[in-house]
């Protein structure tokens, strides 16, 4: 052993822990708007998650127990379970689940080593695979024309029934942003759409709380200082302005910067899925680049492309340019600076 | 019928004179890639890829005559490198030519010595110093390890010595968990 | 001017032509294990391919013809060899290392089959001279840029505690498999 | 008052400086031998230049100085030289060097002391002195002081920083030695600055130690400035530390002389004054012991004097296991404690499992990047650690290994427990080693190839000869036919 023989008593699995923590604010509002069924599919995708895991960490004769502990397969878990509809079929969750740890993970060399942010690998794969199931999301209950107990969502989502009569469109609806694209292609004015049921303030009805509970776990995970302030920064001010210069150019066809803001994964994006350190720069300069790109292209996939929301395509592409982006920013060293 | 042929052929000529002109005006004299091997060899001369000195193996490397494995002294560190600047997959030294050892340089017995000077005609590197009927000594300096002097000797006065380790040439290791965790 | 435009965007993103039309694959990954080899082949393939899509387009107008039509692939082959063994000569004589690091990549471009696919594409989607420039141009781009971005994820790889039956190829097979499917996010931005 | 700049990063580890400054400095008594190691200093180690059985005298040179960058060595008590021959030496490695033992023969004799006044001499005579007298950078780094104190031809060196910060946890050499020896330090930096040249001289020490800075600034009087400057690992750096005085940024492999500073350890001023004005060379210094001891404090110690031999002074408490040279941040590990003290010797920390216990299993780098937040080289240690992980020495110096000044921060910060430093070293001195297998295959090729070519004219001018010898003798042949 060399030195320094002192270490400061801070661990991967207390940063992990931390992460954890601060999300639960926005999963409370979740299970307060939209039901408890995204709690049964977080349960789901962490007891897979962590199976997954073990079996992976078998497989590669690595120890098991310390990397189990490490707190980032349930993260993975926590982020790709808030990411699709809640009420998903059990071997959707299980599939998106199983495909991110084991493939996007570990066929890397587990925590550390992917260069792709596992969760939204498990969102892209469920969406390109299973497009109905993945946007079948449950109306706030304040909207919806009836509301499911615990007992009839672990019914629908592990036998696919209904309680009797009921018909699967009284509870789900497509989430706001689908909403606004489809009513727009079907060229309804803007401020007809946003007047409807779902919508609430700023974002959708629900939604704009969850948002505004992953601002607060975001703000609190600033203070501990396990993320830093580029990436969230970068990547909602890059949303707000160009979704300003698009509703500044044409307000009948693109919804203000706020509505951006506060729907659909923009901010769960912002400090819990770009923030992950693993698969995204680590120079100050490369986050600032790597936020703003990612929320330029999620603007411009969740406006113009075909799919619902766009912050997981966004999160991909910009991992895909991480390397780059990091060997391109060096800061410059001690005494070297221009 | 008669379009087609005229039309290839005229567009076969065109190439070919275009080509043949890029050849003579982008003519490559000599092959800077075979220094940039031999920069990479050891310099041990030694003779153990099976060619005389470790700049034919350069030229027979980039002439592709030769595999990028055939030299001990560099071991699978220089197999690796030349790997890296030839863009070909790693292969693992060739056992035929030898084994990689540690560092070593030659050592003459010097009471045995007979001074018959066959040694220093066969080091490469004039590493020898002696004269005819006088003991000769090894410039441990100037000696690359190569073992050439070895086989002429008539009464077997020189061993390899490995290179000692001290304080200036001492390195610190890779830290040793890698292998369970990481 | 707005459908050039479309034209640059959909070939280098949307329709990528390596991880989106899956085409010339052999040296995507034959020539990302490193960053230098991977911007040298992106510029030798931009080259080959936006001299290839411009020259067979003038050839089959101009040349060939409705009657000749029937030896289209056999003249794209000739003139996209003809650019390739040019290439390889100014390769060599500018850049002896890369001309080294490229091997046996650098002549087979000629069957790449991108480079072969653009011009065929170029004439089925009836593209004028300038529109097959430009998709020919931002096919190469579309190439390079995830050739180059490829080569950035491999380097890092090198060092990442991959399983052993992964290494290498197969890890970077996968990777690939990712990038095509962060690439479909792109589908729909341009009609 | 002074605007001090800052530097990146810089950590607080815990200061454990308290218990080893109870006490003034002790004299310690004569030890039954000293085993005194000739190279002690950056540069090439100094030659014998006394016998074995020969008796010597205190402060009597027993090894010369050789080659540009070198110091002598010197007795430290008078005794007989009882062997000159390889023992242990601190080092990491474990290994042995060329050392000269004495047993000190209790008289203390010392050899007659000429101090000079450095003020009416020529500035080279005093470098010279200062190299005979053993005056090498006493903050650990030992390199040759009279080479840092020849100004250059051209070069101007505005300031002299004095380097009192003494920022790594647990040493208190000299906190102690500025509390009580103020005037001797600065007396040393007055000979220093007139050697440089120096506009100014500005003493820089970390606001932990009110004491000693009370006591420079009283010996300090107005010529000379005496500057707190705030408690930050590793402000006692040399390069954080002329940053954080001067604002200016010393690069890596670049001198601190071409930019108009100079940088010296207080301990070496105090030298410096003593080699000058009393003519007395470097045979003792003042050694921190402390760590799992019953009694820590601050020995003026022998140069030689076997480590154990101190802390059995300072009686080490249960549970001892190794101990430490150095401070616990860049120190290293003893391979035993047996081995004697040296001028590098600026703390001993005696280990146990309670202070320093074993760290955690390391994880894998997760890229959190506090590391790169700490690093007062400006440097991306996850980078650096990728690269010398996977063995890629090349990209690792591409991105500045080198700059790294392997103060230990990046490892200390580190959620993973990963050993960084010892990374950096381990990649450093494979390069190094790569870099010396280089030169002599550079040499090799050149002799071949001029092997090559000499035997070739020698087979040419064989050729030749012999064919002219022929040509000779067939003319000679042809003219006996012919007459």
């Amino acid at each position: 052993m060399s030195s320094p023989y002192l270490s400061q008593p801070s661990s991967v699995s207390m940063i992990m822990l931390k992460v954890l923590c601060a999300m639960i604010p926005a999963i409370a509002a979740d299970a307060w708007f939209f039901g408890p069924a995204v709690l049964v599919t977080i349960c789901l995708a962490s007891i897979t998650a962590l199976c997954v895991e073990a079996l992976m960490l078998q497989l590669r004769n690595r120890p098991v127990l310390p990397f189990l502990m490490d707190g980032s397969a349930l993260l993975t878990a926590w982020l790709l379970a808030l990411s699709i509809p809640p009420m998903g079929p059990w071997w959707m969750i299980v599939t998106g689940t199983a495909f991110a740890i084991a493939i996007s993970k570990h066929l890397y060399g587990g925590l550390g080593n992917n260069p792709f942010n596992p969760a939204m690998v498990g969102y892209a794969v469920l969406i390109i695979s299973f497009p109905v199931q993945m946007t079948q999301w449950l109306a706030p209950e304040s909207v919806a024309q009836a509301h499911l107990g615990l007992g009839e969502v672990l019914d629908y989502m592990f036998f696919h029934i209904l309680p009797q009569g009921m018909n699967l469109d009284a509870v789900t609806s497509a989430t706001p942003l689908d909403t606004l694209k489809t009513q727009l292609h079907m060229e309804r004015p803007i401020g007809e759409i946003l007047s409807m049921p779902i919508y609430g303030a700023m974002g959708g009805k629900g939604g704009e709380w969850m948002a505004a509970a992953y601002l607060a776990g975001g703000l609190y995970l600033l203070q501990q200082r396990i993320i830093t302030w580029q990436v969230p920064v970068a990547f909602l001010a890059s949303i707000f302005a160009i979704s300003g210069l698009f509703h500044l150019a044409d307000s009948a066809h693109h919804a203000g910067p706020f509505f951006h803001l506060a729907s659909g994964a923009s901010m769960i994006g912002a400090f819990f899925i770009l923030t992950d350190p693993v698969t995204g720069p680590t120079t100050p300069k490369g986050k600032l680049l790597f936020a703003t790109g990612a929320g330029i292209l999620t603007y411009l996939i969740r406006t113009y492309g075909n799919y619902p929301d766009g912050v997981a395509f966004a999160t991909l592409l910009m991992n895909i340019c991480v390397p780059l982006i990091d060997a391109y920013t060096q800061p410059p060293v001690f005494g070297k600076k221009k | 019928m008669l379009d087609a042929i005229l039309v290839m052929s005229g567009l076969a000529l065109f190439l070919g004179s275009l080509l043949g002109y890029a050849s003579i005006r982008f003519h490559v004299q000599g092959n800077a890639l075979v220094e940039k091997i031999d920069a990479i060899l050891p310099q041990t001369q030694c003779a153990q890829c099976g060619f005389p000195g470790c700049r034919p193996y350069a030229e027979a490397i980039a002439e592709g005559r030769a595999e990028i494995n055939q030299c001990p002294p560099g071991g699978e560190a220089n197999i690796h490198k030349l790997a890296d600047l030839l863009g070909v997959e790693f292969k693992s030294l060739n056992a035929k030519h030898g084994a990689e050892k540690p560092k070593s340089v030659a050592f003459i017995d010097e009471n045995t010595c007979i001074g018959c000077t066959l040694c220093i005609q066969a080091c490469p590197v004039d590493a020898i110093s002696g004269a005819p009927k006088h003991m000769h000594t090894i410039l441990s300096q100037e000696c690359t390890g190569c073992e050439l002097c070895i086989e002429p000797c008539p009464v077997d006065c020189i061993s390899m010595v490995p290179v000692a380790v001290t304080v200036s040439n001492w390195k610190w290791k890779a830290p040793s968990y890698l292998q369970e965790a990481g | 001017m707005e459908s050039y435009l479309l034209i640059l965007v959909s070939t280098v993103f949307v329709n990528n032509i390596v991880l989106v039309k899956i085409l010339g694959l052999c040296p995507f990954m034959g020539v990302s294990k490193k960053l230098e080899a991977a911007v040298g082949m992106g510029a030798a393939t931009t080259f080959v391919l936006t001299l290839g899509s411009g020259s067979s387009y003038l050839i089959s107008k101009y040349l060939l013809g409705p009657d000749l039509s029937y030896l289209t692939t056999i003249s794209f082959i000739v003139v996209i060899a003809g650019i390739v063994q040019f290439t390889e000569i100014v390769v060599k004589k500018v850049s002896p290392v890369l001309y080294q690091v490229l091997g046996i990549y650098l002549p087979l471009i000629t069957t790449n089959c991108a480079v072969l696919g653009i011009p065929l594409l170029n004439l089925q989607e009836k593209h004028d001279f300038v529109q097959s420039l430009l998709f020919g141009m931002g096919g190469a781009v579309g190439f390079s840029m995830v050739l180059i971005l490829f080569a950035g994820i491999r380097e890092r790889l090198e060092a990442a505690d991959v399983p052993e039956p992964f290494r290498g190829g197969s890890i970077a097979m996968v990777t690939a498999g990712l990038m095509s499917m962060a690439f479909m996010g792109f589908s729909g931005l341009v009609k | 008052m002074r605007k001090l700049f800052h530097f990146n990063g810089g950590v607080h580890p815990p200061q454990h400086k308290v218990e080893s400054v109870k006490d003034p400095i002790r004299k310690p008594p004569l030890p039954e031998k000293l085993v005194i190691p000739l190279h002690q200093h950056i540069g090439t180690a100094a030659k014998v230049a006394v016998m074995v059985g020969e008796r010597v005298l205190k402060g009597q040179k027993i090894g010369e100085a050789t080659g540009n960058v070198s110091s002598a060595i010197h007795a430290p008590t008078s005794g007989k030289v009882l062997e000159i021959g390889n023992f242990p030496v601190a080092h990491p490695s474990g290994l042995s060097e060329l050392c000269v033992t004495i047993a000190p023969d209790g008289m203390d004799e010392a050899a007659p002391f000429s101090p000079v006044d450095p003020f009416s001499m020529d500035p080279a005579e005093i470098r010279k002195i200062l190299r005979d007298s053993g005056v090498v950078g006493l903050g650990g780094a030992v390199f040759p002081s009279a080479i840092k104190l020849n100004p250059g031809r051209e070069k101007q060196v505005r300031t002299l920083v004095l380097n009192g910060a003494e920022c790594e946890p647990y040493i208190t050499c000299d906190d102690l030695l500025m509390r009580e020896r103020a005037d001797e330090i600065v007396k040393g930096a007055q000979i220093m600055r007139h050697l440089l040249h120096a506009e100014e001289v500005i003493v820089g020490i970390e606001d932990n130690k009110p004491e000693a800075i009370a006591a420079m600034k009283q010996a300090a009087g107005d010529e000379i400035e005496v500057v707190a400057v705030p408690t930050l690992y590793p402000g006692g750096g040399a390069k954080q530390l002329i940053r954080v005085l001067t604002g200016i940024e010393v690069p890596a492999g670049e001198r601190s002389t071409d930019l108009g500073v100079q940088c010296f350890n207080v301990a070496t001023a105090y030298t410096v004054y003593r080699a000058i004005a009393c003519g007395e060379p470097v045979t003792s210094r003042i050694v921190t012991v402390t760590g799992n001891v019953k009694n820590p404090g601050n020995y003026e110690a022998l140069i030689g004097t076997p480590m154990d031999f101190l802390i059995g002074l300072s009686e080490p408490l249960e549970g001892s296991r190794g101990a430490l040279m150095g401070g616990p941040m860049m120190g290293f590990d003893l391979p035993s404690v047996s081995v004697p003290v040296v001028k590098a010797t600026n703390c001993i920390i005696v280990k146990s499992e309670k202070l320093f216990p074993a760290p955690p299993t390391p994880m894998p780098c997760i890229r959190c990047g506090r590391c790169a937040a700490s690093c007062p080289a400006d440097l991306q240690p996850q980078e650096l650690y990728w690269f010398a992980k996977a063995g890629n020495f090349g990209k690792a110096q591409e991105y500045s290994l080198f700059d790294c000044i392997e103060c230990g921060c990046c490892s200390y910060v580190c959620p993973s427990h990963i050993p960084l430093v010892q990374f950096y070293r381990y990649a450093k001195s494979e390069i190094w080693a790569q870099e010396r297998e280089k030169k002599s295959s550079d040499i090799a090729r050149v002799r071949h190839e001029f092997r090559i070519e000499r035997t070739e004219r020698e087979k040419r001018e064989k050729a030749e000869r012999l064919a002219q010898k022929a040509a000779q003798t067939r003319a000679q042949i042809k003219a006996e036919e012919n007459s």
